[in-house]
């Protein structure tokens, strides 16, 4: 097993405690549900997604749990403004706020509400089931690059969240870095279905939903490694990731950071399971394992 | 490579409706889920919601009419289908002789545990005599005290007055499950008694995942998931949180009580 | 348990023994091993993919198994127009020629050595590891149609298979539909990769590759539940079926067959297998069970 | 949703190179795989290709330089690393009296199969003395007679004429593996003797997936997998075969042999 070293750790102008991150929408609801995985060793913590309008979600089921992952379509349900108020406590640790919107403004509007209140802006252009919103927007290389702009202009760090549901993840990975984008997050989920045979209809409420966990692993780390390839900021790797040595892999992809999601499900106490095989004192700088699988 | 072997819904028939009182139905299902009591499955209904309901038995769930997917549930009937994921969460702790409280449909949860043969006393509280649920059953396993509002059948008054009555010593464990207010005046006063440790609250919180993941049913300030690190917390857990104050809605705000 | 009527079954012009056919490029490059699947149960297969220049395909490794799928890279291996004579002693069984090239004249072309020596075509317009054919093509709208007019032409049903590795696979479908297809297949494999930690580098020889199997058994019926809400010809499934109930679920989301390729690793008799659990004398008909989902 | 824990190729170092002849090594790794004699694994060379290779013994590879990859690790030496992914394939049948027929490489498989302890006798072949294989491994675990092809030790000629001198009636099983053609001789000699039955021969076939998927390997006309369903096949089934007469390239092409 590799295993690396500990130190300090910044990624895409965001100081962390480790290299894991909480992933968008899990557990992220409140201030006190996102603290509680920051003491339960995540390096940082990514919120729900808050959008412009406060939002109910879909109707269930919003989850399915396969054997190899998770299937949802919660519809983006977010307390919106009101969400500033989990958050403060909160202040001066490693909290990426999530946001969404239909439109640059939209985006630039809930960043506003944030600004001197989080560590960093990670912009949901990719969720895949919610209409209007994410992946609508997160496809069109034009408007990922505007929102990037509209967020990004404010000076506080900007990750953009990248949907594996498209022809090609490099023109979108290059919008947002022309967008200005401090880091590119990748991957949120793939979209996907279920269908209960015994009721005759798909096992969401809104029938499609986006496939998390173990099955897109690879999916996963083959996004990072094409981004690697074509942009130059960081990128912090998403999906799948439920051990030490998927963290190496995503690493060796050319992830400076990993978000975790779906491997909470079975282990809520994952940050620190995986902490204590990835880091040993005698492991090896992560600069050395960055990337190094394009090197062979 | 295994082959596949998810834990999606499980698709059940209805074998029959059972008009409880009149806000509150049994369905009796085709199939049973091993459970403890106090664990809860989550209910889907096709084409409208899904929604967490507390297991009354192996192959039952005691419904009380809410909303949108509680008003489908009463238009269903035999033969109709449901999917059941579960059961979730961790049930109440046994104890050897348990006080059980219920308010309402928080008889549902209770009345498996006063079967499994360890509730000393159940006190049971509803508006009025029509809405006592399971009153008989519970009868038939256990010592039961009946409180109404209105007072057309035992005491007249809140449930919680029942306690002053008995020796709250003699009992390991106190159970309780019903509306948030009522279990709030229980904690008031087994807090006052110093015995909030000894005491267990089922809480309802509004639920999208069941699963422990998405993170809608966290309380403050601990942090922690009704739908897997409870539905069933200590007293002692509670006292200091927003039990009996707030809860959050399908957004995620929050809604005072 | 849901279960079917055995029957009659012709999809997309051909005429098979059953709903199960054997996918492209399993055990496809030789006559007699696919007259062996045929004997093992399979209602119709479809040969390795057959272009207009024999093919080595990759350097090795060209496949890494994992826990839930398969990964692979072969690089379209294949004898070219000296497959005619392999499939010559099958001619009158359900055999499909799976085709590629990388443009309408080569596929025309290499279809023409096969027209009136076996059931139908299959058009690779989808493999994702290999440069200037299958997916190059295939998420084109334009060339998908023009490809599959050239093949459709003849006259011989022709079923174009779509990559799941694009932005809208019903654009695709569409394309295909428009250019005379007589059936669509879906799914080929989802662009993945996998690194091995130990030896620091992609563990396919092609570095990308193409995930199958169980991980990608609900992006697959997500496409099949796309496109049989846009098109009209009828959809073979594919894509991690694995067991009876995959199948019904396939159907239920809109296939008329399926195609089974990963699950023959685990087990040569997959065919046998499924077969006995999906139909009784008593199911249901076919007709009741495809597209059902749809009506919820 | 268990955690991953996938079958992708071993990470292994190398212990060691042997050198056996002038164009055959030992590589010695620094991790056992457990297998049966016969049994091959799928060797990694990295940045080049990877290819089938039977074990040796259970941390051992031997190898003859034939081609690219081969040549790539004729380049390895201590300390370079190999993916393994394996052991695959069935096997011999074990027995209790055993001849063994290996003619060059071929003796790779046969030694394992020999220090197992079943083997009462060996015939090894190859063009010249110093291309004999383990000839000393063998000779300690079974009784080893010799040709080859310039009589420069043993008897002067094929590896098949030694099977003249033995009295094949005293053997319960034979195993064989070497160059196609000297293998396809020793089958026409025991179909002509009708033992065909009791042979097994390990069968060398271009392999790209090594797992029983890609087809590459398939036999005529069975349509059987040699990665798979062999290598090791039965006489019998070799008879009416393509064995002998023609193989497959990389591309799916008959090349008569
Ligand atoms: C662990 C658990 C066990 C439960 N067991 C039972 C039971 O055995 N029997 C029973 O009748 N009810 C039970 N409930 C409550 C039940 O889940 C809600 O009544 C139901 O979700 C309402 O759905 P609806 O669509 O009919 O109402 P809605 O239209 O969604 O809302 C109607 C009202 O119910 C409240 N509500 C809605 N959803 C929930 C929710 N998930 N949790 C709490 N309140 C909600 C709303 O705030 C609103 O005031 C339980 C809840 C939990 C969390
Ligand atoms: C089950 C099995 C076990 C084997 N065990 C051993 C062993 O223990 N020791 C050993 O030295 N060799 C063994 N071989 C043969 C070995 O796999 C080939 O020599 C090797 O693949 C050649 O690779 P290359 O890149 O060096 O040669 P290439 O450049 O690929 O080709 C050189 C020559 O070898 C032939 N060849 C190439 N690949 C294969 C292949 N996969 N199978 C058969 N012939 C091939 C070619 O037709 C050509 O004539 C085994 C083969 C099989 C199928
Ligand atoms: C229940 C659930 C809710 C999610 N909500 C969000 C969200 O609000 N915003 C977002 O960008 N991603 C969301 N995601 C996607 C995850 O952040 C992550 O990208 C994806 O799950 C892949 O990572 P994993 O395999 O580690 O879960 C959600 C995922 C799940 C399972
Ligand atoms: C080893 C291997 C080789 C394949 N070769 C081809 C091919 O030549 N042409 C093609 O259209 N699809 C090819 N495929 C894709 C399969 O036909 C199928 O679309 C895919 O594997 C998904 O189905 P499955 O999950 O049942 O395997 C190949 C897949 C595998 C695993
Ligand atoms: S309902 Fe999702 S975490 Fe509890
Ligand atoms: S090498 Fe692929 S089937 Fe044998």
């Amino acid at each position: 097993m590799v295993s690396i070293r500990p130190g300090p750790v910044t990624v895409g102008g965001v100081a962390l405690d480790n290299h894991l991150l909480l992933a968008a929408g899990i557990l992220g609801t409140t201030g006190s549900s996102l603290n509680r995985m920051l003491s339960l060793g995540a390096g940082g913590v990514v919120t729900k997604s808050i959008g412009p309008y406060p939002k109910d979600g879909h109707a269930g089921p919003c989850l399915a749990v396969l054997d190899d992952g998770i299937l949802n379509a919660m519809g983006l349900p977010n307390p919106s403004k009101e969400f500033v108020d989990e958050v403060a406590p909160l202040i001066k640790k490693p909290v990426m706020v999530s946001i969404f919107g239909g439109n640059p403004a939209e985006f630039a509007r809930v960043a506003g509400w944030f600004e001197g209140k989080v560590a960093g802006f990670e912009l949901n252009l990719s969720c895949p089931h919610a209409e209007g919103y994410g992946a609508a927007i997160g496809t069109d290389p034009g408007l990922v690059e505007a929102c990037t702009r509209a967020v990004s202009a404010t000076g506080v760090p900007t990750w953009v969240k990248l949907t594996p549901n498209v022809t090609d993840i490099t023109s979108i990975g290059k919008a947002a870095e022309r967008g200005g984008a401090s880091a590119i997050v990748a991957i949120n989920t793939v979209r996907a279905m279920r269908i209960s045979t015994g009721l005759r209809r798909p096992v969401l409420g809104n029938r499609y939903g986006g496939l998390s966990g173990s099955a897109v692993f690879p999916v996963a780390v083959r996004c990072v490694y094409e981004l690697y390839e074509s942009c130059k900021i960081p990128i912090i790797g998403c999906g799948g990731v439920s051990s030490a040595d998927n963290v190496i892999e995503m690493m060796m992809a050319g992830a400076s950071a990993v978000e975790i999601g779906s491997a909470v499900l079975n282990n809520v106490k994952i940050f620190e399971t995986i902490k204590s095989d990835l880091y040993k004192k005698d492991g090896l700088s992560p600069k050395e394992i960055i990337g190094c699988a394009h090197h062979g | 490579m295994p082959t596949m072997d998810d834990s999606l819904s499980v698709p059940v028939t209805i074998l029959r409706v059972r008009k409880e009182t009149s806000l509150i139905r049994t369905f009796v299902l085709d199939r049973s889920f091993p459970f403890s009591p106090g664990q809860f499955v989550m209910v889907w209904v096709p084409g409208i919601d899904e929604i967490p309901m507390a297991l009354s038995s192996e192959n039952t769930i005691t419904v009380q009419k809410a909303g949108d997917a509680t008003t489908a549930m009463f238009a269903l009937g035999a033969g109709d289908k449901l999917g059941i994921r579960g059961p979730f969460g961790n049930g109440f702790t046994k104890g050897e002789k348990v006080l059980a409280i219920a308010g309402g449909v928080g008889a549902a949860p209770l009345l498996p545990l006063a079967r499994a043969d360890c509730v000393m006393t159940l006190l049971l509280g509803a508006k009025t005599e029509s809405e006592l649920l399971f009153v008989d059953q519970l009868d038939e396993c256990t010592d039961v005290f009946i409180a109404t509002d209105d007072g057309s059948l035992g005491f007249g008054g809140f449930v919680t007055a029942l306690m002053d009555d008995l020796n709250l010593g003699v009992y390991d464990r106190i159970a309780v499950c019903g509306p948030e207010m009522m279990m709030r005046a229980v904690l008031a006063k087994v807090e006052e008694k110093g015995i909030a440790h000894k005491t267990e609250f089922s809480l309802h919180r509004y639920m999208k995942c069941g699963s422990g993941i998405c993170g809608s049913c966290c309380i403050d300030p601990s942090g922690l998931r009704v739908c897997r690190d409870g539905p069933v917390f200590s007293g002692d857990l509670l006292l200091k949180s927003e039990f009996g104050h707030y809860m959050r809605d399908a957004s995620g705000r929050k809604k005072n009580l």
